[in-house]
């Protein structure tokens, strides 16, 4: 089969304005986006510029917006998205800087992500042997440990788009991972930060980050979970 | 632009964390991380399966085993003294994993879970052993995550996006590093006391692999190119269950909780490679196993290529609780739901066990006795020779936890020691030039052209199975490839992102250590773990009990100079290799 | 306010609770205003007809206490809710700072004046307004 | 257009809905008040309200009212309930058809009395 793949290019060497960029490829309906984008660079056009590595939806390089949602490269198919001789669109996530076609600037996500103390807080002396922790216990934060940091829910978030200051559902997934693990001791520190403007109260459940997210973290309800989190403590 | 820094890491996967945390712990230095990508990208985030080490949370267990199974999985190659440093240190590090918040699974008890792997027994290769301490089938995950999350506690300097291109050693003494900033295009060099390298493996030089698309050898080729040595190259691990054309990896853990290989009758055919051990037989005899099957028009599908692994006994819950991740790859890539449909597997090119030789401190070796002073090397780019000719699944994890400490421990140590050395004038010319060649689009090729051929050719002539004739063929592939390579131009000469031009500078890495790899197998008249040979089909300890040692030849080019280290033997005999 | 980069920075942060008091606040008077906001459209514009809301009904209905306050609670409640409600959307779309600054400033303002006509005019009417009936 | 879900289209609805009705406030407790410079200033502008247009723009005052109000009732079951997460989806059905129903109602009630000719 082949699809077109319209893609949303800037050079910031040699365009003044972004726009769109249409390629006729072969494949099969196995195939991922992101071998499209591959073959593109590398037998059609190989300025064609964006971020991947594992290629398989573990490193978190390469969320994009296709077909009007974001997802990753690597890991939706082509015959989710289109029929044979159908049109697919990709663009680079929104509400970050793009650097140059699908590649955005990603300081501003990252440093959200470190403003939450995405690290483990525990100064008590460490015993002989591991910290013992119960399996419910540990259950109790697993979804927030999947996360790869990948970006597709916070540029997903209609509040994120308008307002780069809301910290983002990524950064409260890694906060939660750390206020629901038995052994930390940062849980005030980090709701007290949660608890201010740019935090958890900025969020309005649109819900784009849980249908974005592609290692299926309910993250809408862990950002909840976070809120009464935040409430309890201070009530 | 101009740097320095006491400690330099290149690489920040586990290994390249773990070096430049416990380097920062000295409060004499300074550490810096240079990685060409952001450090939560790193491959060591897709491994799996477990990392082992003789906890003994479930059943007794002890480091004397561990290290004996390393030995004997390794075919003998394997240096004991590294192996026993490594099981004890291991369990430890585990530990120490456990403190930083690594979110491992637990048993009822509250200590962290445990499950089989291929080759780790109990008792001398008694029954296999729960040594693989997980967390859910995410265990290189949250190292990864885990060590980045400290990095940024301690508040480590990160060089993100910058992609190495040159190590300055002059005199036996490395000084430096030049890196390639991607986002300006600028070159940067970095004036070090004390570098460690930790980019990981070279997974791309094959068609069907479990690497990420950014794992080419780029370092191992930098040594290579200087005339020093790449050790052991010829063992290179096929892991017997990627997906079916796609080569991403299911791990061994699905068969550690009882997943079990058929072939096209529906056959458990480990049984007969494997008669105690079965499935959780070490990789390579697995991997070989398949391609007889396969070989014997066992296979499956189409072209009869591939088998399947079957988990369909299992309950549901274990299916999706212990391998959620395997279960979304199984069912995203190839619509198979692993609870209901066997899923169709083929051995996919995995893990490196050669690499920069180096001594248990993580010191880079220039010969078999010397070594360059101010250089370690740790993780999948290393070889300590930890992993012989065969790796144990979890040792790799296990290894970048341990020697990664151990390198970044020495390296801040010689660094708080010594002075800064001088840096030549323009240290940065010859990657400068590197550049401006690719650049200057007089070129005619196209890299990623280049790179298929590779791909494809060292799949088919350097594989699981190997012969004369096959490697030779690829020497002689490798030399035109070296040749077309010198005419490869890139079309975008933008400064900024400028992707084309550093996937262009891996193409040129892959193919140096393809050619140090081709040569070091071809050399080695004899199977052993990973290299298997059908023309030498058995092990001949007597002439091949030695490491080899591949040095390019500075003179000619396509030549390769073997030369050979020993195997540090000790409390383990050499013994035949059976399961 | 500036971002922790530190496990200090965020002990030292300044800590309010107004982001948290006004999420509580928004549910809260959320569920109140719903009897209210209903019940008055029902029985403003469902039960009578604009036509039938003259000066003197509307005047008379208003002069009892137990509807004044019946709806200078709908007022109070609406507007300190709806305030807030577009505060929200002011710091979202608003991201410059002094724009963002004048448009609370002129916002909070002119909703302060209504206030205060709104609450005048419900506190001062009196049958006396009527007229004759 | 980012093409998302029941939730993002609840949000942007919700918000709309709010700042609509927060003018209409606005607006509507200022025309009351007029009553204040007498009954000719009231009556004035209140004629102009008995205009047919202004009647049915009283209908989607109130189906913006019913929306915004249904939708803060389930934003709070679901900021409260892991039930109403989980569900929040069929939620926003049922507040569309709940607003679509008193709409109607309320359209029901304006229609009979427009054509019954108080208007
Ligand atoms: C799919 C998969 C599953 C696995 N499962 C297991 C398992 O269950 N248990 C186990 O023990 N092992 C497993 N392994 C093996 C193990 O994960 C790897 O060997 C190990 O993670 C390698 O780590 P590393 O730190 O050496 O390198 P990597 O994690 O690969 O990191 C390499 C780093 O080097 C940087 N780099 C590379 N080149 C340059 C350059 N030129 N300039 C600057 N930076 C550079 C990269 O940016 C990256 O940060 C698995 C491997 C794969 C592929
Ligand atoms: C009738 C009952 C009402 C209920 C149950 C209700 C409920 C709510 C709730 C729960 C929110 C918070 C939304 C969030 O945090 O995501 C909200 C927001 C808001 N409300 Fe109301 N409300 C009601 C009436 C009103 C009225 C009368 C007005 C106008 C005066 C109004 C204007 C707003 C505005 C502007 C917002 C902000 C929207 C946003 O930023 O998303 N509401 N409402
Ligand atoms: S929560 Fe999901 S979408 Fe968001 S960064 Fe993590 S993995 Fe990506
Ligand atoms: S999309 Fe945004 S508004 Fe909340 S539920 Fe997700 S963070
Ligand atoms: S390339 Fe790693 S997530 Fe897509």
């Amino acid at each position: 089969m082949h699809v077109n793949l319209k893609i949303h290019r800037f050079h910031p060497e040699q365009d003044k304005k972004a726009h769109w960029e249409t390629y006729k490829v072969e494949c099969e309906p196995g195939d991922r986006v992101l071998d499209l984008l591959n073959h593109i660079k590398w037998y059609v056009d190989p300025t064609l510029t964006y971020r991947r590595s594992c290629a398989h939806g573990i490193c978190g390089s390469d969320a994009m917006l296709i077909n009007g949602r974001n997802r990753l490269a690597c890991k939706i198919l082509i015959k989710d998205l289109a029929k044979d001789g159908g049109t697919i669109t990709v663009e680079p996530i929104r509400g970050l800087k793009v650097e140059k076609d699908l590649l955005v600037d990603m300081e501003p996500f990252f440093e959200s992500y470190r403003a939450v103390l995405p690290f483990f807080i525990n100064d008590d002396p460490v015993p002989a042997g591991e910290r013992l922790q119960t399996q419910e216990d540990r259950e109790r934060f697993d979804q927030g440990t999947k996360c790869i940091l990948c970006a597709a829910c916070t540029t997903s978030c209609p509040i994120f788009w308008v307002n780069g200051r809301y910290l983002g559902p990524a950064s409260i997934v890694q906060a939660h991972r750390f206020i629901f693990d038995s052994r930390d001791k940062g849980t005030s520190e980090r709701l007290n930060i949660l608890n201010q403007n740019t935090g958890v109260w900025r969020c309005r459940t649109a819900y784009n980050c849980t249908e974005a997210c592609p290692r299926e973290i309910p993250v809408t309800q862990l950002i909840e979970e976070v809120k009464r989190a935040v409430m309890y403590q201070q009530v | 632009m101009h740097h320095r820094y006491d400690v330099l890491v290149v690489g920040a996967g586990g290994s390249g964390l773990m070096s430049a945390l416990y380097a920062s712990k000295n409060k004499n230095v300074s550490v810096a991380v240079i990685s060409k990508l952001y450090p939560t990208r790193s491959h060591t985030g897709a491994a799996q399966g477990g990392v082992g080490a003789a906890l003994g949370n479930v059943s007794e267990d002890h480091w004397e085993w561990h290290m004996f199974d390393t030995v004997k999985g390794g075919d003998y190659l394997t240096d004991q003294d590294a192996a026993e440093v490594f099981s004890k240190d291991v369990i430890e590090a585990v530990y120490e994993l456990e403190h930083m918040g690594l979110p491992f699974s637990r048993l009822p008890n509250g200590k962290i879970a445990q499950r089989k792997f291929g080759g780790h027994t109990k008792e001398f290769g008694k029954a296999p052993v729960e040594r693989a301490c997980y967390a859910v089938d995410r265990t290189g995950h949250m190292i990864l995550q885990t060590l980045y999350q400290q990095s940024v506690k301690s508040g480590v300097t990160f060089f993100n996006e910058y992609q190495v291109l040159d190590l300055i050693i002059e005199e036996g003494i490395c000084r430096g590093v030049v890196a390639y900033d991607i986002a300006t295009g600028e070159v940067h060099t970095f004036h070090a006391k004390a570098v460690v390298l930790a980019a990981g493996g070279y997974g791309r030089a094959f068609k069907v692999t479990s690497n990420a698309q950014t794992l080419t050898g780029d370092l191992m080729s930098i040594y290579y190119r200087k005339g020093l040595p790449l050790e052991d190259l010829e063992f290179y691990q096929f892991h017997p269950t990627g997906i079916a054309k796609m080569g991403i990896l299911i791990t061994e853990g699905a068969r550690g909780e009882g997943g079990i290989l058929r072939n096209d009758s529906g056959e458990r055919f480990m049984e007969r490679y494997a008669p105690t051990i079965k499935d959780l037989a070490p990789r390579d005899m697995v991997s070989r196993a398949i391609y007889m099957e396969i070989r014997e028009g066992r296979g499956l599908g189409k072209d009869k290529d591939y088998v399947h692994l079957d988990l369909t006994h299992l309950p549901r819950e274990i299916i999706e609780g212990r391998l959620p991740d395997i279960t979304d790859f199984a069912r995203t890539y190839l619509g198979v739901d692993p609870v209901l449909a066997p899923v169709p597997i083929q051995p996919t090119a995995h893990y490196a066990m050669g690499g920069i030789p180096t001594t248990i401190d993580g010191e880079c070796l220039a010969s078999s006795t010397d070594i360059v002073r101010g250089l370690y090397a740790a993780g999948e780019v290393a070889c300590v020779s930890l992993h012989g000719a065969n790796r144990l699944g979890t040792n790799s994890l296990g290894d970048l936890i341990v020697f990664g400490r151990r390198a970044g421990v020495a390296a801040a140590k010689y660094a708080a020691e010594v002075g800064y050395e001088e840096l030549p004038a323009r240290a940065d010319n010859f990657a400068t030039a590197e550049i401006e060649r690719l650049r200057s689009g007089s070129g005619t090729e196209n890299a990623a052209r280049i790179r298929k051929e590779l791909q494809e050719t060292m799949m088919d002539n350097v594989s699981v199975f190997r012969t004369d004739e096959t490697m030779s063929t690829q020497m002689e592939i490798l030399r035109e490839l070296q040749a077309r390579y010198k005419n490869v131009s890139v079309t975008d000469t933008g400064l900024r992102y400028n992707t084309e031009l550093t996937e262009a500078l891996e193409v040129g890495y892959l193919l140096d250590v393809s050619e140090a790899m081709t040569a070091s197998a071809l050399n080695r008249r004899e199977s052993r773990g990973a290299h298997a040979r059908e023309d030498y089909p058995d092990r001949d300890d007597d002439n091949w009990l030695k490491h080899t040692m591949a040095y390019r030849n500075m003179n000619v080019p396509g030549k390769v100079n073997i030369g050979y280290k020993d195997v540090v033997l000790g409390r383990f005999e050499p013994k035949p290799r059976v399961y | 306010m500036t971002r922790a980069k530190t496990f200090q920075d965020a002990k030292n942060q300044a800590h309010t609770n107004a982001e948290l008091n006004w999420w509580i606040f928004m549910r809260v008077s959320g569920l109140i205003l719903v009897f209210l906001v209903l019940g008055h459209i029902y029985m403003t514009f469902l039960q009578v007809s604009e036509a039938d809301a003259t000066f003197d009904a509307v005047v008379y209905k208003l002069s009892q206490p137990v509807w004044k306050l019946y709806d200078w609670l709908l007022l109070s409640l609406a507007l300190l809710h709806g305030v807030n409600g577009a505060r929200y959307s002011i710091e979202d779309y608003v991201r410059n700072r002094p724009n963002r600054f004048w448009v609370k400033t002129i916002f909070y303002t002119v909703v302060a004046i209504i206030f205060v006509i709104g609450s005048i005019g419900l506190f001062t009417i009196s049958p006396e307004f009527a007229g004759p009936q | 257009m980012y093409r998302g879900r029941e939730g993002q289209w609840a949000f942007y609805l919700h918000r709309l809905s709010g700042l609509a009705i927060l003018a209409y406030l606005l607006i509507h407790v200022l025309s009351i008040s007029l009553f204040m410079l007498g009954e000719d200033a009231y009556m004035a502008l209140h004629t102009v309200y008995e205009i047919p247009i202004f009647s049915i723009g009283l209908i989607f005052v109130t189906a913006g009212v019913l929306y915004h109000s249904i939708n803060g009732l389930r934003i709070v079951i679901m900021d409260f309930t892991g039930r109403g997460l989980a569900y929040q989806r069929q939620l926003w059905y049922v507040t569309l058809f709940l607003t679509l129903l008193g709409s109607a109602y309320a359209a029901y009630v304006v229609g009979l009395r427009l054509l019954g000719g108080h208007g």
